[in-house]
């Protein structure tokens, strides 16, 4: 009974959390109950034995998507009281039937949770999956852990176009910002000392972190993407402390840093061409091939993501006050 | 790399990361050269395909339900031979086009505009090869990305918004499309469409409500009707170029993958109503389509609102296929669908390209600022023209062929609705098309300052057009390459490679 | 139950007060500096006790050697948060004081 | 109520409120939230079918889907918060003309 | 692919197509080479024609097929009745385009104009060598969108309005033709035309669908061949430049229409089995209000060449009553009736148009005493207006003697009344302009002629030729290869005896 407990309490949490996060009328707020709904979600992971995908919803899910949703929702303090009034003056169609809009969505979103429950209670009885087909076939993969022999092996071509969609936002970013680089960014001059201190203890130890994580992702859940990630919080960090951090590279390093692992796959795979198919590594050299592959995605996922920090932020304007933002007063 | 597909997937990525690191003014011209490499591996899978039947490829050496499958049949070769041709001709037009801002800022377009170029031919070929559903979602997230931030390129408040519209929705639709996909792993417990074929085949184990968030979100991305509001401004503020690709290839990926879905892997699964349902929308694209382009005064918005409507008449198909019995015309149908898909693809690229040149040299694209153009840009109003007969679909060109077949298969099926609409969306282009023409035989008052164009512009969308008439005058070989393959036989799985 | 579950248990209780005194906190004082100092303070030792107590169910050194890493850690980031906000929070006084004045 | 229909249903719920938010909010940064929470509901329900099908682990192949999802997702909402803030340099608001109180 | 003796009917369609499209190329200012490419084409045309005839009389055969998609194919074939309408075109098309030479001395876009002006003629003698219902289709819409930028050369709003109605007349009609063809090869296969028809055997679909067949066939071909509700746009056509009105509205586009009718009901249906059908009986009807609705409205119009084109839409439905009615003597009056209609339609529009040009007369009321002034062109407007009537000997009492003689044979007997009556009614709008012009006194100076002759010699000499040969084809009818001899190897043909 103990056991159902604690999932209940968690799913409902979860569930007011996510309403809270939608009816918050301040932005901010509505952004940091974000994140906490991430962490949260990220114990269900646990629950769900899924250790891996909770260290990358922690690291990614909640945290880099809720700075990049802080960063962004920064400058929208000032207009939130605006906002807040404007609100429920609604356009077009909505104003001859008002809150129509609410109450259509409202019944859409219930009948899509609906049929969407219905479906999963008619999925088949026994479970059907892909589990002893990866357990057979993981020796030949050349690492013990499940999800990175398929990640990084049976489906290293997902894992490839999935980089190329991280490589793709990122250039994406720079086009709309119209530059090559990050430089333009203006890193925080007048930090906190605090920060500044926090930031020196954290760093090496963030990297350390970070090379622990890449190395288990062999045989325990950890891995290269969350490995990458902390690395990214870590060049976050370092910007918000006043270092230059992803902005200080130079066109060509920052371009190098993107693609990195894009290429390396581009690479590995043309090699494997050779002797096989596009992609094809197994047993002893695989282990290593798909080690180097994760240092590659560790590297660019964290120059990739802090570019998409930057790039989430004003490029010409100056944030200096936007870091001090404060929430302000209770209005309505 | 002895296998087409390996050139297919490796060419046009290795060249976007080059790209993307390359600096300086040569990149056009090395996205041309790689796109030519693209069509000349997707003339080498056309042969291989024409020649030994369906082609398949295990990627990384593992097979089937683990692995990810990689399959070519008539279908898709066809579809990458168009795909690389148009885009071969786009980068050649874009050649031009980028030409002009080379004393611009020190962010120039023609820098930014190749990687995400390359990235998009990358992504289509990706996703007309692959045979494994989740493999079809990272492809049309690519696409989606590639997309926006090309549209986006155009800077602007308008391109800006059209690219949030086109995001937010392809956003949504990715999500309902991995939420079916979701619901089918658990029902199935496989990726690849073959095995998924195979276990759906008969119909019993038919997972409606998981095809229906599929092919809900897929009809988002593929802009049918009630979800068409966000294609006409991202098509039409996007540089010419892109708004050319966007129409001619990437709406129709997204079609693509429910026309696979639809007719090869759930064949026994989709019921009669929902194949009435989706005509419906089809027609109601149609017409709404035809409306919007005849009220519009901006020349690029006319033509992107023609597309809302071509990929209206695409949805037509369904109804002719599914829950009409089984009859020899279904064969017709199908390839006269596809090919409408394959001559509308270089139609609109020309009827874009040309439109693209106008407004480079008339600084604005109103129709009625058109004044004189028979005498200021002869080339592209005879582009124009052609590919404005082969959008109606008038005698010489591919949709001719594309309409003949359609109205066979709904005359034999007697569907006598699906005729009259067929009629209707043809002379609805033909008004709309219209409009677009007559405003060429405008007497000649010229407007005072006409940039001068660059002849590649011209003579890119001039080649593209005449390759649509060329489509309906030299039918046989296309229409025998889609026969390999072709549905209504059974796919046998795990293709040899 | 064996004594060193005995054991973790009692001070998994204690960290559980203690996170509750925070939290009380939190909703019952008046301003932002008092919450801060029920957030921080109370809350760190709860997890400290918590640490603590898992520690012992351990067994091994190292995964308890870990979770006290983790908790440095997590005393690190909550008092530069806490830094933070309370700096952030005494431009806020100002101007609410001022207002409350004029 | 095992723990897969436990979590399938908060899927559903999360689903539910995520494309209500979508719908009626008019801010692009909300709109984002909202798409992020419909795919933190379709992982669920991926990582709710891996935990029914687990042997002496669970089915890693949802597994690496929802990893992909994840930076799938947060890549698409880096480029909407870039694109929302360029269209607020340039239009000075952060909604789009339909949302917008049409004058 | 091409059979013997193929390279005939395609070499014939080569040299104005070809020409064609040269001609679009060349830039304005170079008018030698344009006219002499002109009447080189022209020439070679009637010279292979010529062959063409020589040969079938001996019994060669000519056909060209090329593979088109599936199981159609193009199929151009030398038949009697397509050699009457090639060689009336061919003829015609040399002395227009001598003619158009004349009459556009200076205006602009001749390079243009002269490019559509081939392109139709190919059109034409595509129709006319059309061996199957497909080929016939395709040819028929390149007609339309050939013809359309002759309609609005001027760019005038008028021109315009006038283009936007014949374009959604004829697309209109063109789909409806589309739909038909296709309902007819859903059940008769792909249909090639064979002399007394193929339909009976091959047709396996119940009567009332091959009714409905044949009027939709015979609705959408009446567009262009004037039938009386769908008429309209031919009047207002009328704008055009003369030389167009001339060749394409009284020959090319509207005889394309009566053709087409010719061809359905002797080459697909077969008079007997349409008979059987009783579609021939409300096919003569139809045919009879529109040969006196037209000549009634001729009558109440005072411009020139509105009150002609009426007249062309009477005339016309002459050709489709003696289709209607079963018997070889009908079939000969309505085949040769084909030529000489189109003949002295020309003539008469030559002499409005060299009215208008010389004198600026535009109007019947104008045309007092303007004999004194212009004695060449108002002769052979009054053998032009003459013949119409269907005086003997000149060539329009040949037609209407077999068509009142093929009536009595098959007991139409009210068929001659009307034939009668639309006699007096041409008496009417032809007999007022001719008395006016020769024994009224002029009202206003007429400028005197500049040269010897009343206007420049390229407009008055194709008017002549065209008024001797409407002459020469009533008197001469009886000499081999005239066109009433051809017209009887045609009713040969069609009605075995």
């Amino acid at each position: 009974m103990l056991e159902h407990g604690v999932d209940i309490v968690l799913a409902g949490s979860i569930a007011v959390v996510a309403w809270r996060v939608l009816l918050e009328p301040q932005l901010f707020r509505s952004m940091v109950l974000f994140i906490a709904m991430g962490l949260m979600l990220s114990l269900a992971w646990v629950r769900l034995a899924a250790p891996d995908i909770a260290l990358a919803e922690a690291a990614i899910g909640a945290g880099l998507t809720g700075i990049l949703l802080i960063r962004a929702a920064q400058t929208e303090a000032a207009q939130e009281a605006a906002a807040a009034a404007r609100e429920a003056a609604t356009s077009g169609w909505r104003r001859w039937f008002p809150g129509a809009g609410r109450i259509v969505s409202a019944a859409a979103a219930l009948a899509f949770a609906a049929v969407l429950l219905v479906a999963v209670i008619d999925l088949p009885g026994e479970p059907i999956g892909l589990t002893e087909a990866a357990a057979t076939e993981m020796e030949a993969s050349g690492v013990e852990h499940p999800v990175t022999s398929v990640l990084l092996n049976f489906r290293a071509y997902d894992t490839w176009l999935e980089v190329g969609v991280l490589l793709l936002a990122a250039m994406g970013v720079l086009a709309i910002h119209r530059t090559y680089n990050l430089r333009s960014t203006r890193s925080e001059e007048h930090t906190m000392l605090v920060l500044t201190w926090l930031a020196r203890i954290i760093l090496p130890l963030a990297v350390l972190i970070a090379g622990y994580l890449y190395w288990s992702g062999t045989h325990q859940p950890g891995g290269a993407f969350q490995a990458g990630a902390i690395l990214a919080a870590a060049l976050v960090l370092m910007q918000l402390a006043g270092f230059r951090g992803v902005s200080g590279l130079s066109t060509l390093w920052l371009g190098a840093g993107l693609m990195l692992s894009f290429a390396a796959f581009l690479a590995v795979g043309f090699i494997g061409t050779f002797e096989g198919e596009f992609l094809r590594y197994r047993h002893a050299t695989g282990e290593l091939i798909i080690l180097a592959l994760e240092l590659t995605i560790v590297v660019s996922t964290a120059v990739t993501l802090a570019a998409l920090f930057a790039g989430a932020g004003s490029q010409s304007g100056d944030d200096s006050d936007a870091v001090r933002a404060r929430t302000p007063p209770e209005s309505l | 790399m002895s296998s087409p597909f390996e050139w297919l997937i490796f060419l046009p990525f290795a060249g976007g990361v080059i790209t993307f690191l390359l600096p300086g003014k040569s990149r056009p011209w090395l996205a041309l050269l790689l796109t030519v490499g693209t069509f000349a591996a997707a003339w080498w899978l056309a042969s291989d395909v024409w020649r030994e039947g369906p082609q398949g490829y295990a990627l990384g050496g593992w097979e089937a339900p683990l692995g990810i499958n990689l399959y070519a049949d008539g279908l898709s070769a066809l579809l990458l031979l168009t795909t690389s041709a148009v885009m071969t001709l786009a980068s050649f037009y874009s050649l031009g086009y980028f030409s002009r801002e080379a004393e611009a800022s020190s962010w120039t377009e023609a820098r930014a505009f190749v990687p995400l170029w390359l990235f998009l031919l990358g992504s289509l070929n990706a996703l007309f090869v692959s045979r494994d559903l989740f493999n079809l979602y990272v492809a049309l997230e690519l696409l989606t990305i590639a997309g926006v931030a090309l549209v986006a390129l155009a800077g602007g408040a308008t391109a800006l918004r059209a690219g949030m519209r086109y995001l937010l929705a392809a956003f949504l639709a990715s999500l309902l499309y991995l939420m079916g996909v979701a619901l089918l792993y658990g029902e199935f417990g496989v990726l690849d469409l073959a095995l998924i074929a195979e276990a759906a085949e008969g119909g019993t184990r038919a997972p409606v409500i998981a095809l229906a968030f599929v092919f809900l979100g897929l009809g988002i991305k593929a802009a049918l009707f009630p979800f068409h509001a966000w294609l006409p401004h991202a098509h039409a503020s996007a540089p010419a170029p892109v708004s050319a690709v966007l129409s001619a290839l990437v709406v129709k990926a997204a079609f693509y993958v429910i026309l696979r879905l639809w007719v090869d892997v759930f064949a026994d699964s989709v019921t009669a109503p929902a194949a009435q349902a989706a005509g419906a929308l089809g027609a109601a694209g149609i017409l709404w389509g035809s409306f919007q382009a005849l009220r519009e005064q901006r020349l690029k918005l006319v033509v992107a609102h023609s597309t809302v409507a071509q990929v209206g008449y695409l949805f037509l198909l369904f109804p002719l296929l599914t829950g009409v019995g089984e009859g020899a015309w279904r064969f017709d149908a199908w390839a006269g669908g596809v090919y409408h898909m394959m001559s509308h693809a270089f139609a609109k690229g020309a009827l874009f390209l040309a439109a693209g040149t106008i407004l480079y040299a008339y600084g604005n694209d109103q129709i009625s600022a058109m004044r004189g153009l028979t005498r200021t840009l002869p080339i592209t109003t005879v582009s124009f023209g052609i590919a404005g007969i082969a959008l109606v679909g008038l005698p010489p060109s591919g949709s001719f062929i594309a309409k003949w077949m359609l109205l066979t298969a709904t005359i034999e099926s007697a569907q006598w609705w699906w005729a009259v609409v067929i009629g209707a969306g043809t002379l609805l282009s033909g008004a709309y098309v219209y409009r677009l023409v007559s405003a060429a035989f405008t007497p000649d008052t010229l407007p005072e300052s006409i940039r001068p164009v660059p002849r590649v512009m011209e003579y890119a969308s001039l080649i593209l057009a005449l390759t649509s008439l060329g489509l309906g005058l030299r039918a046989a070989e296309p229409f025998d390459l889609l026969e390999v393959g072709a549905p209504f036989s059974m796919i046998v799985a795990g293709v040899g490679t | 139950m064996t004594p060193a579950e005995v054991i973790a248990a009692a001070f998994a209780v204690t960290g559980g007060i203690f996170y509750l005194a925070g939290t009380v906190g939190i909703l019952r004082f008046p301003d932002v500096q008092s919450r801060l100092h029920a957030v921080t303070k109370a809350d760190n030792l709860g997890l400290g006790f918590l640490a603590v107590g898992l520690a012992v169910l351990a067994g091994t050194a190292e995964v308890a050697a870990k979770l006290l890493f983790i908790w440095f850690l997590a005393l690190a980031g909550s008092a530069t948060a806490c830094q933070l906000i309370a700096n952030a929070s005494v431009d806020d006084d100002v101007t609410e004081r001022e207002q409350a004045d004029a | 109520m095992s723990t897969f229909e436990l979590y399938a249903a908060l899927a559903a719920v999360l689903f539910a409120v995520g494309l209500y938010g979508f719908f009626v909010r008019q801010e692009l940064v909300r709109k984002v939230v909202g798409l992020n929470i419909i795919g933190a509901a379709v992982f669920l329900l991926l990582i709710a079918i891996a935990y029914r099908n687990r042997g002496d682990f669970a089915d890693p192949v949802p597994h690496a889907m929802v990893l992909t999802g994840i930076v799938v997702a947060v890549s698409a909402t880096a480029l909407a918060l870039a694109l929302a803030r360029r269209i607020e340099d340039e239009t000075g608001t952060r909604r789009l003309p339909e949302d917008e109180e049409s004058s | 692919m091409i059979e013997t003796g193929g390279w005939l009917p395609v070499s014939i369609l080569a040299t104005s197509g070809l020409v064609g499209i040269v001609i679009f190329f060349l830039d304005e200012p170079r008018h030698r080479t344009r006219n002499f490419l002109n009447i080189f084409a022209a020439l070679a045309k009637i010279v292979l024609v010529a062959i063409a005839i020589g040969g079938y009389v001996e019994g060669e055969e000519y056909e060209a097929r090329f593979a088109f998609v599936l199981e159609f194919d193009l199929l151009l074939r030398v038949d009697a009745v397509s050699l009457l309408f090639a060689g009336l075109s061919s003829v015609l098309w040399l002395l227009t385009t001598i003619y158009a030479i004349g009459y556009l001395e200076d205006s602009p876009h001749r390079s243009r104009f002269f490019g559509f002006f081939s392109i139709c003629v190919t059109a034409t003698m595509g129709i006319a060598f059309a061996g199957n219902l497909i080929t016939f289709v395709l040819f028929y819409e390149l007609l339309t969108i050939a013809t359309y930028p002759l309609v609005v050369h001027r760019g005038s709003e008028e021109a315009l309005a006038a283009g936007r109605t014949y374009l959604i007349y004829t697309l209109g009609g063109g789909t409806a033709l589309l739909v038909g063809v296709v309902w007819l090869h859903t059940i008769a296969g792909p249909i090639e035309f064979g002399p007394g028809g193929v339909l009976e055997q091959a047709a396996s679909g119940n009567s009332w669908e091959l009714r409905v067949i044949f009027a939709v066939l015979i609705g959408s071909l009446g567009v262009k061949a004037a039938l009386v509700p769908l008429h309209g746009w031919l009047p207002v056509a009328m704008v055009a430049p003369a030389p167009v009105s001339a060749l394409l509205h009284a020959v090319a586009v509207v005889k394309a229409g009566a053709f087409g009718i010719v061809r359905v009901v002797h080459y697909v249906y077969g008079s007997d089995f349409a008979d059987s059908l009783n579609l021939l009986l409300p096919l003569a009807i139809i045919a009879s209000i529109t040969i006196v609705f037209g000549s009634l409205r001729a009558l109440a119009q005072d411009d020139i060449k509105r009150r002609l084109a009426f007249s062309t839409v009477s005339q016309l439905s002459y050709i489709t009553l003696g289709v209607a009615i079963v018997g070889p003597i009908a079939a000969v009056g309505a085949l040769v009736h084909l030529v000489h209609q189109g003949v002295m339609k020309v003539t008469l529009f030559f002499c409005a148009g060299n009215l208008a040009e010389t004198l600026g007369i535009h109007n019947v009321s104008e045309l007092d005493g303007v004999a004194r002034r212009m004695p060449v062109t108002m002769t052979a407007f009054t053998i032009g207006g003459l013949g119409m009537i269907g005086l003997p000997p000149i060539a329009g009492f040949i037609s209407k003697w077999h068509l009142g003689l093929g009536a009595m044979e098959a007991d139409f007997a009210w068929v001659i009344v009307i034939l009668a009556t639309s006699s007096l009614l041409n008496a009417a709008y032809f007999f007022p302009p001719i008395y006016a012009a020769w024994f009224k006194t002029p009202q206003v100076e007429y400028p005197p002629a500049p040269g010897r002759l009343e206007t420049s010699w390229m407009l008055l000499v194709p008017a002549a030729a065209t008024a001797l040969m409407s002459f020469l084809a009533g008197a001469l009818a009886g000499v081999p290869y005239s066109p009433l001899d051809i017209a009887e190897l045609v009713a040969e043909v069609v009605y075995p005896p």
